[in-house]
């Protein structure tokens, strides 16, 4: 594995570690460091970073996950619309566990729903060309990386003249929460390991103003165990320098103002709009919407359905969790009554989640 | 059907039916897929048998064929018995098909159990508008398998469910083993100390399968890797006895979650080192493309073997003198007693956990 | 949600690269990327190249660590 | 799964698997039908099984699970080893259903054979959405069978398949018998001059399935005579030996198919007659309707004996003083060594041929 | 099995066979019969009557298995309609193992067409009226006891207002048929052995001019064993006579005039036309066609489709089992290569064709 | 294609009569019939009545052979 091999070397890794135990070696306090990709968040747990690093240094997750901050109400919807005799609901396979208010995609095909897990969203603009007496509603879920490929897939569709290919949308963007969530008081982050691939769109650049604005260190840090300890070298560094700056350890992929075809794309197809978190609540401009000139992709606008009254499920500290305020082995539910067969909140459904990631990697 | 297994029905003799209308030109006629009525029990069932089934697995004669198979000449006080029904989609894929896994599946089930494989039953679940040819293939493979891990198949069942009620072909293969030895081969015999072997590569055959599957658009040399393992094990048990404490074949689930049964079964914990794990580059990358854990992914040619450390060495040079075995492995240990936790020592020097798999493993992008 | 795997271009056809790793072949989308020839890598996200990796880049990054190590960092 | 047949487990021991994330409160949380993970060999499928499929066919602690069951204390040299797969539409129908179905079924092929029916595997293929509660109540039917037939089920498999490539529920059973005497009880030993039994009603349940499926609008009593035959034979063949020469269940393909079956095994020429045939009113009234002939409906609780003359009116006799047997009857001959006919005397003094059944049944109006 | 049970009494039998045997104790020739309906044939041999009588009378079957004399282009009509995604066709199920040029309903089932088994037309248009996206087409086939229960589906259909309710209509009728073989100079039939239920519906009368012009006797028969005997006791006794007479053997149910009611019904909704008997040929006025008011049932009308060139299977002697002329025992393929699962011609078919019933029933 | 089955009807409800043999029950059409009770036997042909059956007519049927009967013909 080209370019993935080699960042996860055992000797290199050993001296990265070294370096960082130097580093801090006679730091008293402890660094907190948030990582707010969930994509990192499982890296961490697969490599066992965690016990690796020096207790000096403490990771957090963030609201990276967009499968684990989609509100229930999206759930309850895609629920609704796969009840349809019709529709095919075509999805990354993330989703289809997530627990709605009272079901689950894969519940629902349980009872005769037609749920298709597509690899990409071009695989479900050909279901959807193939399948003209069907409707096939593909679920629109994640941040500035996989975003661009769903406003593909509708720019195809509309080359295509496809009149049955919709899009249920609830992307989100990166860098707003982070704002966010560095100005609750609560939170203690002393800096941010960027996310690997959304920075590839976005740019490296796209974290400035959080930096300068926060005073917080930001490092965009590959997912390779490499990469991860290169990542929390560097922020370590800053710290000690008393620096606040936006550096890239990814430089192999992330350039300072990102894939510009990309964001272009993105900029055709959606607009920002204010968008719900799950577990946080309400934070405007972080989300995106389609619009207008492709409302006839946008499954809500074409297709109408009733959707149940949204129940959040009782106990669940995902919300404090997203922020990284607690940990999973705070919460009472986690490994008894909220599992990955069986999840209780949202940070256990998807495998990049929280929970879930402890649940599965976590050795104590 | 019956059959003696001291006097197998010489291979030559025909069925020995009545008249000629049960003879091969009916059966080509106008089946080239299976009818609803292949599945009454009448003359079309009989012909099935008779023109395809019957000859390909067993050619056992028709005059011989009872509700039950008899085996004679048992001289075991203790039968391993076991079953296993095989559902996967597609029939075929690289390496094999739906015919010889049913046949290696319950053949490597036996062996796990320290048994010499004796027979096997057969039960098919037809699906209305199969394809002959597909079918003929799939029992060609079985018997294939069959003769190579030298089991019988000595009786079996064939039914058929309309069009939409089935996928294609459902094959459930039960077995019957026999002990040549005192050796009690247990789930929860692993012991502190043990080493633990895996005779090869990791996660071949459900890769392929998937790989193999419509819609994916994977292109990969995959192959299964089903075969069956009971000629090895008899080496195994042969050579190192009562040293080899566990035995059991790490397919749907994985080798994590086999390992964590095991671990709870025994009570004890597990440390895998990831660097040792067999994988190869192809199914590593086929896994990375479609955010898959190789440790989740079924095999269906390979044996866990927890093994007494003092023998761990030879008994993985043993492995790998074997044809089974040529890429065997020793890839963790097990460390203590416990309540049955199985961790893996990453490649950079990091620990965590395995857990069963929790699903389905399902392709996904995050 | 951000899964995405370096790969090979091998083949390039009308907008369409075949990717390659360790054997393993699926088609991405170019949609997102100008100028990539057969035997670049780029990192394919849900069935599209996202972007294109530099091999310099990776050299200089993996050239840090390399340093730690004859610097005789993390040796027991 | 695996149990010494000595040594059964306790049914009080509870599974013993590691944390309390095993337990039943979360296979009620959000699993009333049956999900696709609970056949992925992980979490899902350890679940079902522990919380539901274990208890109620077998109560063998998760600790002695193994991929084949063992059984101990084997004191014969022959062994009579059978499958058969249940694939009914509806799986519930008056009098039973699909559970006790498979578990008689087997029970019964090995009892023909003249074995003891020892232990029993159960292969699961259940269809996506399932409701559970449809699963508990066949898996609770298989346990009564098999206590009721005093067989043990001692090992079994769980398969899910996708929504619309199965059909609610496929059972497949196996089942290993033992011999207790020396007797051979094979097809092939009908002689001329021997009488044919029945212990009963014909045609029962294939009617009562038929009348239960959607669509032909059918109101009737009939329920199915599925039952348990290995006492039966038990108490025949410790009475009559050797003078029993053939026991056989008529199933798919009714009464006709299998004396016809018979009679090409044995070569010779069997007639029934008409007015000694046992058919309720309703089963004829129903087979009226639809054009049938219950001479080729399935039974589920019957066994032809073909018995020495001498012997036959003393085996009526028993038969008909047995729970099983109250309404058997000697409903024909064997006339002579030929090829194989089969010929019924009508009731008005005429004959007829018998022949297989050809393809299925089909309710007709011609 | 009141009205059933009686009618199979062995020992009142015993005793009309006795009546016959004392009958042609002293003739010296043989009588010949004709049954032409093919549920007597079944009859016949299920009871095993034929081996009971004396050898002075010989009884023969003509074409009266509605399934065996429907042309092979119509079993390829139905096919081809069976291939269309959305039909559904609806059947009793003697048609579906008839074999077509190339194929069945069966074969096709089995490659995924929608083929239903009803016990009544009734259920036919119950099926349509439930899947209102499905066609629904009925295999109308059949003479006259059957032709008026397709003819009350279609009243029933217009009545329910159904638009995906259609018939595939070859609908045949009795008395014509038997005049046209007897004109047939190599056919020496000395009485015919009416049919039953088609009696019932158009009455004892009906077969007047048939024994009035061809001076051949008549003598509408039950299906019952006892009925049968009796009805060949009447014949005979007519032969012995010399008279030709129509004679009402199974008065508890056939009226002199018939089922008026039924008859109505019948020309309410049907025709007369010309048809094809297969085995026979083209027999003027001998088939019923769907009246132009109620086309919008016919399937041939509304629903446009093309059937492959007709193909009919070699070596079979249908033709002339069908006309009496020879038995299937002097088929060279009879047990062959022509059997129930298998069947070659058109009276292999049908469970109440001449060649199906003395394979399945027949003793040598 | 002329199987149909003598059945008592036990029940009318708007020209449909439930009819029974032998403890199995049916609907049937009431279409092709008038002045059809409950207790009349009908024959039922592809759920439809297609006639009454006359028991007078039967019973007539039955004497012929009972007379034959009498007469000592068939009597082993
Ligand atoms: S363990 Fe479950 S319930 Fe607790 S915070 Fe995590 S997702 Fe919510
Ligand atoms: S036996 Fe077959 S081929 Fe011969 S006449 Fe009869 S139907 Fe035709
Ligand atoms: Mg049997
Ligand atoms: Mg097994
Ligand atoms: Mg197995
Ligand atoms: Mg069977
Ligand atoms: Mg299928
Ligand atoms: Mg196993
Ligand atoms: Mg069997
Ligand atoms: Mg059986
Ligand atoms: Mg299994
Ligand atoms: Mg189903």
């Amino acid at each position: 594995m080209k370019y993935a091999g080699e960042f996860r070397d055992p000797a290199l890794a050993k001296a990265m570690l070294a370096t960082i135990e130097k580093q801090v070696a006679d730091y008293p306090g402890v660094i907190t460091l948030m990582e707010v990709c969930g994509t990192h968040t499982m890296s961490i747990y697969q490599h066992g970073i965690r016990n690796l690093l020096p207790k000096q240094i403490r990771l957090i997750s963030g609201p990276g996950c967009p499968v684990c901050v989609t509100p229930i109400e999206y759930v309850d919807k895609a629920v609704a619309y796969a009840r349809q005799a019709d529709v095919v609901i075509a999805t990354f396979g993330d989703m289809v566990r997530v627990p709605g208010s009272s079901s689950s995609l894969l519940r629902e095909q349980a009872s005769g729903a037609q749920i298709k897990i597509v690899y990409s969203p071009l695989d479900a603009v050909a279901l959807a060309e193939k399948n003209p007496e069907k409707i096939v509603i593909f679920l629109g879920v994640g941040f500035e990386t996989t975003a661009p490929t769903i406003a593909g897939s509708i720019v195809e569709a509309k080359k295509r003249g496809l009149k049955n290919y919709f899009v249920l949308c609830a992307h989100k963007t990166m860098p707003t929460p982070m704002a966010a969530l560095t100005s609750d008081p609560e939170l203690q982050v002393d800096g941010y390991i960027c996310p690997a691939h959304v920075s590839a769109v976005i740019g490296a650049e796209a974290y400035k103003p959080l930096a300068e604005q926060f005073k917080v260190p930001c490092v965009v840090t590959g997912f390779e165990p490499l990469d991860m300890l290169r990542g929390v070298q560097m922020l370590v560094q800053q710290v000690l320098d008393g620096r606040a700056e936006v550096e890239n350890e990814y430089q192999r992929i992330v350039k300072p103002q990102g894939n510009a075809k990309a964001q272009a794309l993105l900029a055709d197809v959606f607009e920002l709009c204010d968008t719900g978190w799950r577990g946080i609540g309400m934070i405007p401009g972080s989300g995106l919407r389609i619009r207008d000139e492709f409302a006839e992709f946008d499954a809500e606008k074409q297709i109408p359905v009733e959707v149940e009254e949204p129940k959040e499920h009782e106990g669940c500290l995902c919300g404090e969790i997203l922020k990284g305020k607690v940990t999973p082995k705070d919460c009472p539910l986690f490994r008894t009554a909220c599992t990955p067969e069986n999840p209780v909140g949202a940070c256990m459904v998807s495998s990049e989640g929280t929970c879930a990631a402890e649940y599965k990697y976590g050795t104590d | 059907m019956g059959v003696m297994l001291d006097n197998p029905p010489s291979p030559q003799s025909p069925p020995s039916r009545g008249g000629e209308v049960f003879f091969a030109k009916e059966l080509k006629l106008n089946t080239d897929v299976i009818l609803l009525g292949h599945g009454s029990g009448g003359k079309l069932s009989h012909q099935l048998l008779d023109e395809l089934i019957i000859p390909t697995l067993s050619q056992v004669a028709q005059s011989d064929q009872n509700d039950a198979a008899i085996l004679e000449g048992i001289d075991s006080t203790r039968l391993a018995f076991t079953t296993d029904s095989y559902v996967v989609d597609p029939i075929i894929f690289p390496g094999g098909n739906i015919g010889d896994l049913a046949i290696n599946g319950t053949v490597n089930d036996l062996a796990m159990s320290g048994a010499r494989p004796l027979a096997i039953s057969v039960g098919l679940i037809l699906e209305e508008g199969l394809a002959l040819a597909e079918l003929r293939e799939v029992l060609q493979a079985m018997k294939a398998a069959a003769d190579k891990a030298q089991v019988k198949i000595v009786t079996g069942d064939t039914k058929v469910v309309p069009r939409g009620k089935g996928d294609k072909i459902f094959i459930n293969t039960s077995g019957i083993g026999v002990f040549d030895h005192d050796l009690k081969i247990l789930g929860n015999a692993a012991k502190p100390g043990d080493k633990i072997l895996i005779n090869g590569s990791i996660g071949d055959h459900g890769m392929a399968v998937l790989a193999s599957r419509e819609g994916l658009d994977l292109q990969s040399d995959i192959a299964t890797d089903s075969m069956a393992l009971n000629h090895l094990v008899t080496k195994l048990l042969a050579e190192f006895g009562e040293n080899v404490h566990v035995l059991r074949d790490p397919t749907r689930g994985g080798v994590a979650t086999t390992l964590k049964e095991i671990a709870l079964q025994s009570q004890v914990d597990i440390c895998l080192q990831e660097t040792e794990l067999p994988i190869t580059q192809t199914v590593a990358g086929a896994c990375s493309i479609l955010g898959l854990d190789p440790l989740f992914v079924a095999n269906e040619g390979k044996l866990l073997a927890i093994i007494d450390a003092e023998k761990a060495d030879a008994a993985l040079a043993l492995m790998r003198s074997q044809p089974e075995g040529g890429g065997a492995a020793i890839i963790g240990d097990v460390v203590e007693k416990s309540s049955g936790r199985v961790m893996m020592q990453t490649a950079i020097g990091g620990m965590r956990a395995i857990e069963m798999l929790a699903g389905e493993q399902l392709p996904r992008i995050c | 949600m951000c899964l995405a795997v370096p790969m090979k271009v091998v083949e390039i056809e009308e907008g369409t690269a075949v990717c390659e790793i360790d054997g393993v072949r699926r088609e991405g989308s170019l949609m997102m990327l100008d100028d990539v020839a057969v035997g670049d890598y780029v990192l394919l996200h849900a069935g599209f190249a996202i972007e294109k990796i530099d091999p310099e880049e990776a050299e200089k990054t993996l050239q840090v660590f390399r340093e730690a190590l004859d610097a005789g960092l993390g040796a027991e």
